[in-house]
């Protein structure tokens, strides 16, 4: 048991810097088709960390929503758009520095901050599963609930509009 | 209850006010409107006059203004001293005016020479009633304005207009020390009021600086209305005006007005030896100073105005050593023999329209009214007794004798000498000899003539009340019960006649005898002969220093105005064009200004920022993330 | 029925405003009309108020009163005191009389005379009011018309000069507005009625803050050195009339806030910084005399020797006798009326001539006698001639000054020498020497013109030789203001 | 919980920054919106870990929270992905460092 | 309360949600889409009067939809600018015809998604309707979708909002994960009482010590939500965008999002974080300060109608932020009757701009030139607009100008004083560029301009709210009184 969860959490931090070197992939690759493949491995193992934290459902809705409708569509507008694609054109723009230099000092600075916070936490997870967030969903959060799919839609309606290409 | 005094001067103000609403319409006879109004106020004035000889007195007013509570009155009143003035300026200014209907016809502007010879009667009027210093002050500057108008009536030309302004400024100047005096005066007694100026008063306050001051301050005035050095350039620059004008105004009446202030502040000055003594040095540098002047002038007018400001030093002079009564007395005659002297010039101008005496001479012949006037009044300002000039010299010089101040004294004397010469050089190169010009002279009309003799008369009889063969009667009824010592000094009376003849002989010899003598002497004492003619250079420094230095700082006022305060730093580029375009350069300059500079450091500030705006999304997210990089670290930190 | 008569100075061109927007465009006779019934109302109404004025009384009269806005305690209340009727007058006269002098402006009239009433209605609205907001309310009115009016019929850099006039008030009302705020919040209760706040005792700190914040907006206003420069652009580029109320009414605005607001709320205060006024007053009256006389352009010189003339207000002020004060204001009401008939007489001229370079002309007195005369009478006034109102103010104010401030008197004396220099050399240099033969043809002055200057003439006579009848109205507020600043730096 | 809370912490930082910095430095608007939904991932992992660990909260919370982000992270995608396709066809290019009509 | 319960009190805004969906259903029948316009300004008007008569003593849907006066007082806002805005698209060319219903519905559910915002009062409402509004207004920022611009416009948008809206998601997880809770009057209850603990013990005893956390979670929330109000430095895309976006979608972003913003900022930081206040406070003077003057010094280089006032937006914002920056009654009184004196101000400017967009076909300043002369009622109008944006009296910007000045004063807070004072200064110089290319420049053409109907109509309101609020500004001022009466002050 002891082994296995020693185990359990060197395969955790593993996972860890599994996704955080594909994410640093995906965001420096030249090649964009390829930094939307690492972008669903990120994601993947974003998944894979629901797991660990026994979040199952949610596990599974992220692989549904974003490996599933997210990346067809970035990947599908990559392709429209074509010619993008092409590994030739720098992919980044000339603020790599400054901007490298500006993530570090957040890092730092958010590193801190955390490292000197403590938190109230439980012995064990607290878990749920999909019938309670169902009916907390139809529940307790029914109406960002439909505001929601009132949005979803709308948006969509407004999406085809602007994407449309008609005269 | 109104009494008749008050309309003294309110009926030359009518008459003014007539001619200027309906001089369209009266034209010549806007003349007789003003001729009227000052026989009017002339026999007003004698009757006053009178009323005062029997020992009245006039006073009126009403509250003017008040002043931190103090009330300001405004008023009339006739006291002797005042009565003789308004004696000497209704008479003379009759005649005047009856002369100047001859002289000043066919001028374009005739009605208006009225108006504002009937507006100067009023101011001057009104000075000699005031009852304050304050309404002194006033009239002050309204005689002093008619001066302006008069000089500059032939405002076409350009230097009447000049001397009009030269007069009033100079007059100005002098009147900011009149009216610090009025103001330092009223601090330190408390009172404007001629009636509250008594020895008393002043006797309370004695010893006091302020009061010093205030009397050092108030006789400022004097010496800018009455020509004294150093203020005196102003009044041979006036004789651009009208001949009558100078007659009236700068010789006989307004002139004086100076020295009736001192006069009437006579209990101050004469509480304050030191300053009585500077009046003294003023008055007697004046004299001499314009005595010598006059000897090299040639144009008529310009001799005549420097003896003007070597009489008026004289009297000055009288009133720093304590002979008011002999200033006083020395004023009335002078305003009738150089009244005479310029109504003379008139109408030798006139007779012959030149003015410079390089062209006359032999006028005699033509001239046999004007010839034997004009003699009366020489003889009268030479001081030859018993005509007129003699008796109240007299009096001067013993005064100045008495009073101990030998070099003042002698001073005077020696002025005595050179008036002597120079007014009798001044008739011998008119009417003696040939005509050196090409003129054809003749006499001038009766209207203009019946004034110059009526005023010989006057030149001639005027000194007897204050000779002793009237037991001093003017000078008992000026001091109104308060004789001075008079005193007949026979050295000096001596001396007197002995300077007046001298004088006399002198010119004589140089002008009839001997007239190529003159240019020799200006040869030989050639520093002697610039100095004068030149004036002693006092105008040209004057306008290298005084003059230069305001122009100077009014223009570089202007300047910092527009490179300073208005414009700053704003726009080194613009600055290299514009010193090409020198023409456009004050334009350049306000454009600019403070306003300018910040709006400019704004706009280019706006120039700038907005190149953040760089159309580009991942800077804009930069900056996104920059500012709450910035927003967290500082909010940690508070 | 009584007629609240300070409401209808206030409204009456507001009404005539709206009236005109009403009429067609090119109904240009029927606009005039309406503006000049206007103006001649508001001015019938300003004498009958100046007759039914009690003058024995230091304290308001006419008072209206009522509430506005209830959660700010803010009211609309107007009323009129000694202080505040002379300004009245004023403006009533020169409204009207500008208006008549605006018969001139053929373009865009119907805008011109919408805009010109706004603008009267503002500068009333000033002088009437007793309360601090709807005092910067009627101040900011004012700003906007006269923006336009200078903006769009004023000479070739109009642009310019308006928006540099624009700013600069702007810039100064609001710090104005802030200390009109800091007064309201520092005072229980809360209010913004003048005269509820004159019964504080704030700490002189506080004062002397709120008294530099007011300065600001007052200073600009006046103007007073160094915030003048607005000044002569403006006045140069403003069509005539304008020109003659930006003189003759707007900068009094300036210091009757000092007579209004700042001396009996902030007593201490004023007091305190008293001399630095004295210094910024003299360094005016100098300094703008010597700046005028180094001006070629006519109105120029003019605009500069307002901030000659405006200095004698301000040290007036800056000394706390009953002579300067008095003179001070007496000064606010003749300096109206000499320079508004000076930029009309300008006026005159450039109608004509088409230029203001004084060099440019010369003699022209010959061709134009009552012009000439009339300039010169103003003239005369302006530098102070005794007999003539100039000379009565600025007399009282170097008489009360003097024993405060002995030098600074004496060095304002130096201010009437130049006035004098100045004001000559222009009537040297436009009226007198040779006639410029380009000028010979030259109309005199109309009757229109001559009926918008008699009045102005016939005040700054009476006024000159009779001071009294203008000081009559002023002396109880004045003296009743002393007694309150006395009281108040005494404690 | 396998691991401290904090170190779970410190890696959705890490993953949070790694999309800023794509976000801040990718030229293609796609490769923008790929950075962002990495963002997005690292603030859902938050959740969950918090909801999970923290005792003065339901467990449903976080996760329900979760959702949401995941519901409007796909409509933004969509929205997003819509306009890059209208930008496309308007401009011919999705380079941000191309697109600067509007500026200043 | 719970979902049966709050049925009652949200029947506007489900009889709003019911009318998008008849338009939606209409659209395809329609051919007049103008009629739907109508329709939809008249259906807002109903819904706007639906409105309960009296408030829930609770949070309505468990908490998830607050109605109270405060939200009440935004819903006003928005339903007016939604209103307004359809009014001034009906008369706008430039939205494709063929798509004007979507338009619509767009504008429809915004009114619906603000209304919400107003009554957002946990972290996941905010959240959620922020980024609703902001999705809905990505569309319409594009919705002119074969103009480059526009479309530009909505990229720079909806990259912006995207990544601003993970950063504030970012601090929404920390501060989750520092209290426990996503109420915000829960986090302000649980800050409290943490802040009454010494630290030491709460570590001895082995508590939680988030103090860090929830500083950075407030920030990082402030800046998503700053991102919606356009305050510095979060305001960079909205000069572009409010420029490239149609005009009259520029007109309703310039403000109802705008004031939505700044009321969640208000819930947020008077709820949330009272006892931060010192922070925030001092936070909010720099961004008041620094919003301004960008603004202000910016607007003044633009020669682009649109842009300028984007950059005047942006500043107002600034004066909007000031009354938070001075929190107390009046600080917040101020905020919101400057909002209310900034909306009918700035969409009436706006309205204007559209109105004369409409005849010449630009926005060019220069275009102007002379417009007093083609149409003298339009210049005076656009003039009056200007003039109340610069704050003079008696116009409505003046009241809001006067109470933000008064706030600052009060709080003695003397560089906001000074910088509002300045800024205003600065601000009326690039107003009357405006004022001066309309009035003092010569035209080009002289041919008149003309306007349809409900233009007029958007113009005239907004000129009558601007000078009814200026002279009787106690309307205005009673109803914030009212609006603020249970909200938290302290």
């Amino acid at each position: 048991m002891e082994i296995f969860n020693s185990l359990a959490t060197v395969s955790f931090y593993g996972v860890l810097v599994g996704i955080l070197a594909v994410a640093i992939l995906t965001v420096t690759t030249r090649n964009l088709f390829h930094a939307a493949i690492f972008l669903a491995f990120t994601l993947l193992g974003v998944a894979v960390v629901y797991f660990f934290l026994q979040a199952e459902f949610l596990a599974g809705v992220q692989i549904l929503i974003y490996v599933g409708a997210i990346m067809t569509l970035v990947i599908f507008a990559i392709m429209l758009t074509s010619k993008i694609g092409d590994p030739n054109v720098p992919q980044s723009n000339r603020q790599r520095y400054p901007a490298l230099i500006l993530i570090l000092a957040f890092a730092v600075f958010l590193i801190s901050t955390i490292l000197k916070t403590s938190w109230n936490t439980t012995e064990t997870l607290q878990t749920t599963d999909a019938i309670r967030l169902g009916k907390a969903l139809m529940g307790e959060f029914v109406f960002p609930f439909e505001v929601v799919s009132l949005v979803l839609l709308i948006a969509l309606i407004g999406a085809i509009v602007v994407a449309r290409s008609d005269q | 209850m109104v009494t008749y005094p008050v309309f003294i001067p309110l009926i030359p103000l009518a008459s003014f006010a007539i001619i200027v609403f309906f001089g369209k319409w009266l034209k010549e006879k806007s003349a007789w409107v003003a001729i009227l109004a000052s026989a009017a106020s002339c026999v007003l004035s004698l009757r006053a006059a009178w009323t005062v000889a029997q020992g009245g007195s006039f006073h009126q007013s009403f509250n003017w203004l008040m002043i931190n509570n103090i009330p300001l009155e405004f008023g009339i009143a006739i006291d002797p001293l005042s009565a003789v003035m308004l004696f000497v300026v209704t008479f003379i200014g009759t005649l005047i005016v009856i002369y100047s209907v001859g002289y000043m016809h066919e001028d374009p502007r005739y009605a208006r020479f009225f108006a504002y010879l009937s507006l100067f009667l009023f101011s001057m009027l009104g000075l000699v009633l005031s009852s304050t210093l304050v309404q002194i002050y006033l009239f002050w500057e309204l005689v002093g304005l008619c001066s302006y108008f008069l000089i500059g009536f032939w405002f076409e030309k350009k230097s009447a207009a000049e001397a009009g302004r030269k007069a009033f400024i100079t007059n100005r100047i002098g009147d900011i020390g009149f009216f610090l005096g009025i103001v330092t005066f009223f601090y330190a007694t408390g009172t404007v009021r001629f009636a509250d100026i008594r020895p008393e008063l002043i006797h309370a306050h004695a010893g006091s600086a302020v009061l010093t001051a205030s009397a050092l301050l108030l006789f400022c005035g004097a010496v800018g209305k009455s020509a004294q050095f150093p203020l005196h350039v102003w009044l041979p620059d006036a004789m651009e005006g009208p001949t009558p004008v100078s007659a009236l105004i700068h010789a006989a009446t307004m002139v004086a007005a100076g020295i009736y202030l001192v006069a009437r502040l006579f209990p101050l000055f004469h509480a304050f030896p030191d300053v009585s003594q500077v009046i003294a040095i003023i008055g007697t540098v004046t004299a001499l100073m314009a005595a010598f002047f006059a000897l090299t002038q040639m144009d008529i007018k310009k001799v005549l105005a420097y003896s003007t400001i070597s009489q008026l030093g004289y009297m000055t002079a009288a009133l720093g050593v304590g002979g008011m009564t002999a200033g006083t007395f020395h004023l009335m005659t002078h305003a009738f023999f150089k009244a005479l002297l310029f109504l003379g010039a008139g109408s030798v101008i006139h007779g012959s329209g030149v003015q410079d005496m390089n062209e006359m001479g032999g006028l005699r012949k033509t001239m046999p009214i004007t010839f034997w006037t004009f003699v009366m009044a020489t003889v009268a300002i030479a001081g030859i007794p018993p005509f007129a000039g003699f008796w109240s010299k007299d009096e001067i010089l013993v005064r100045a004798f008495e009073s101990g101040h030998r070099i003042i004294f002698w001073a005077l004397v020696l002025t005595a000498l050179m008036t002597s010469f120079y007014m009798f050089r001044l008739l011998f190169l008119t009417f003696f000899g040939k005509t050196r010009g090409h003129l054809h002279p003749h006499e001038s009309p009766l209207v203009m003539t019946l004034p110059l003799i009526i005023l010989a008369f006057g030149s001639a009889l005027i000194g007897l009340p204050g000779s002793p063969w009237m037991h001093h009667w003017f000078q008992n009824f000026l001091a109104a019960g308060h004789p001075e010592e008079i005193g007949m000094n026979s050295f000096v009376v001596t001396i007197s006649i002995a300077t007046s003849v001298a004088g006399f002989l002198t010119a004589f010899a140089l002008y009839v005898l001997k007239p190529e003598l003159p240019k020799r002497f200006a040869k030989k004492y050639w520093v002697l002969y610039e100095a004068s003619k030149n004036k002693l250079w006092i105008d040209e420094f004057y306008q290298a220093t005084v003059i230069g230095w305001f122009k100077a700082v009014s223009k570089n006022a202007f300047v910092f105005d527009a490179e300073v305060i208005d414009r700053t730093v704003n726009e080194v580029g613009l600055k290299t064009i514009s010193v090409s375009r020198i023409k456009n350069w004050i334009d350049q300059y306000i454009v600019d200004g403070l306003v300018n500079l910040t709006g400019w450091t704004v706009r280019k500030i706006s120039a700038v920022l907005r190149l953040i705006q760089t159309g580009y999304i991942h800077n804009y997210l930069f900056v996104l993330l920059l500012g709450l990089l910035v927003i967290v670290f500082a909010v940690f930190n508070i | 029925m009584h007629l609240p008569i300070l409401s209808c100075l206030v409204f009456l061109p507001l009404v005539g405003m709206i009236l005109i927007m009403l009429v067609p465009r090119g109904r240009d006779n029927l606009i005039r009309g309406i503006a000049t019934i206007a103006t001649a109302l508001v001015l019938g109404l300003t004498i009958k108020l100046l007759a039914a004025f009690d003058q024995t009384q230091s304290g308001m009269q006419f008072v209206e009163h009522a509430q506005w806005i209830r959660e700010l305690n803010v009211f609309y209340h107007l009323g009129v005191d000694g202080i505040s009727i002379l300004m009245i007058f004023a403006t009533a006269l020169l409204g009207f009389l500008a208006c008549v002098a605006s018969f001139g402006i053929t373009e865009r009239t119907k805008e011109y005379f919408a805009l010109y009433l706004l603008l009267e209605t503002g500068m009333m609205g000033t002088f009437l009011s007793l309360d601090l907001f709807l005092f910067y309310i009627f101040w900011e009115v004012v700003l906007v018309p006269m923006y336009f009016l200078i903006g769009v019929w004023g000479g070739p850099r109009k642009e310019y000069a308006a928006i540099k006039f624009f700013l600069y008030t702007l810039a100064g009302s609001m710090f104005m507005l802030i200390g009109i705020l800091a007064l309201y919040f520092n005072h229980t209760p809360h209010t913004f009625d003048m005269i509820e706040l004159t019964k504080n005792s704030f700490a002189l700190y506080f004062q002397q803050l709120v008294f530099l914040a007011l300065f600001f907006g007052f200073a600009i206003k006046v103007p007073i050195f160094p915030f003048h420069t607005w000044l002569p652009d403006a006045h140069v580029e403003a069509p005539t009339p304008i020109s003659v109320l930006l003189a003759g009414v707007l900068l009094k605005m300036g210091t009757y806030g000092f007579f209004r607001i700042s001396y009996p709320i902030l007593p201490q205060a004023a007091h305190w910084f008293g001399p630095y006024m004295g210094v910024l007053a003299v360094i005016g009256i100098v300094y703008g005399g010597f700046v005028a006389f180094a001006q070629k352009d006519f109105k120029k010189m003019v605009a500069y020797s307002s901030v000659s003339h405006m200095g004698f207000v301000l040290l007036g002020l800056a000394v706390f006798t009953p002579a300067a004060m008095n003179g001070a204001l007496l000064q606010m009401f003749n300096h109206a009326m000499i320079t508004g008939g000076l930029f009309l007489l300008v006026g005159v001229l450039y109608d004509r001539a088409h230029t203001r370079e004084m060099d440019a002309f010369g003699g022209v007195w010959s061709k134009m006698p009552v012009y000439g005369s009339i300039l010169i009478f103003i003239s005369l006034a302006s530098l102070g001639l005794p007999g003539l109102s100039g000379f009565v103010s600025e007399f009282m104010v170097l008489m009360g000054s003097y024993p405060v401030y002995r030098w600074m008197t004496i060095a304002s004396c130096i201010g009437i020498l130049l006035a004098a220099a100045y004001l000559l050399y222009m009537i040297q240099r436009v009226l007198l020497g040779p006639l410029n033969p380009k000028w010979s043809r030259l109309p005199d002055i109309n009757k229109r013109e001559i009926f918008t200057l008699v009045p102005l003439m016939i005040f700054i006579l009476a006024v000159g030789v009779y001071p009294k009848i203008a000081l009559q109205y002023i002396g109880p507020s004045i003296e009743h203001l002393l007694h309150l600043l006395a009281g108040k730096i005494a404690a | 919980m396998s691991i401290p809370l904090n170190h779970l912490l410190i890696f959705t930082s890490l993953l949070f920054l790694t999309g800023l910095y794509g976000a801040l430095t990718r030229r293609n608007a796609v490769g923008i919106l790929i950075a962002i939904e990495i963002m997005l991932n690292a603030v859902n992992i938050n959740f969950v870990a918090f909801t999970s660990s923290l005792k003065n909260t339901s467990p449903e919370l976080g996760q329900v929270f979760a959702i949401f982000v995941i519901v409007l992270a796909a409509t933004t995608a969509a929205v997003g992905l819509a306009i890059v396709v209208a930008i496309y066809r308007n401009q011919k290019t999705i380079y941000t460092d191309e697109i600067d009509l509007l500026k200043w | 309360m719970n979902a049966v319960d709050s049925l009652f009190f949200i029947r506007s805004e489900i009889f709003l949600a019911a009318v998008i969906f008849v338009v939606l259903i209409l659209d395809f029948f329609i051919q007049q889409k103008r009629w739907l316009g109508w329709l939809s300004v008249l259906s807002i008007l109903i819904a706007f009067f639906l409105s309960p008569s009296f408030y829930p003593d609770s949070g309505l849907f468990f908490n998830y939809y607050t109605l109270d006066p405060f939200g009440f007082f935004f819903k006003t806002i928005a339903y007016l600018t939604i209103g307004l805005t359809l009014l001034a698209s009906l008369a706008y060319e430039k939205i494709p015809q063929k798509q004007a219903g979507e338009f619509y519905v767009l504008l429809l559910t915004m009114a619906l998604l603000l209304t919400f915002m107003g009554g957002a009062t946990n972290l996941l409402m905010i959240f959620l309707t922020i980024e609703s509004v902001s999705l809905t207004s990505y569309l319409l920022t594009g919705f002119q979708k074969f103009d480059k611009r526009s479309s530009e416009a909505s990229l720079k948008y909806v990259l912006f909002g995207a990544v601003s809206s993970a950063v504030m998601l970012f601090g929404m997880s920390l501060l989750f994960g520092a209290s426990g809770t996503i109420e915000l009057s829960q986090i302000g209850e649980l800050l409290k009482s943490s802040a009454s603990i010494p630290q030491n013990v709460l570590t001895q005893t082995g508590g939680a010590n988030t103090h860090g956390m929830i500083l950075m979670g407030m920030l990082f929330l402030m800046a998503g939500i700053g991102f919606k109000i356009s305050m510095v430095p979060f305001h960079m895309w909205a000069p572009d965008v409010y420029q490239g976006a149609p005009t009259p979608v520029t007109a309703f972003l310039t403000v109802a999002p705008k004031a939505l913003g700044v009321a969640v900022m208000a819930r947020v930081l008077f709820f949330a974080f009272p006892d931060l206040v010192h922070k925030w406070a001092f936070l909010m003077t720099w961004i008041s300060i620094a919003t301004m003057t960008i603004g202000n010094v910016i607007a003044i280089s633009q020669s682009d109608i649109k842009r300028l006032l984007a950059y005047s937006s942006i500043a107002q914002a600034g004066y909007i932020l000031a009354g938070l920056a001075t929190p107390g009654e009046l600080g917040l009184q101020a905020t919101l009757i400057y909002i209310a004196a900034y909306l009918l101000t700035n969409l009436g400017a706006f309205f204007t701009v559209i109105a004369i967009e409409r005849n010449l076909e630009s926005n060019e300043l220069e275009a102007y030139n002379g417009l007093s002369v083609r149409n003298p009622l339009l210049a005076l109008v656009l003039t009056i607009f200007l003039l109340s944006l610069a704050g003079i009296p008696p116009l409505a910007g003046f009241i809001g100008k006067i109470y933000i000045f008064s706030s600052a004063i009060k709080a003695h807070s003397i560089p906001l004083a000074l910088s509002i004072a300045l800024n205003s200064a600065v601000a009326a110089y690039y107003y009357f560029n405006v004022v001066k290319a309309m009035y003092l420049a010569p035209p080009k053409v002289k041919e008149p301009l003309t306007n349809p109907f409900p233009i007029k109509l958007a113009i005239g309101t907004m000129l009558f709210g601007t000078f009814l609020i200026g002279l009787w500004p106690s309307l205005i001022i009673q109803a914030v009184v009212k609006s603020l009466a249970n909200f938290p002050i302290f």
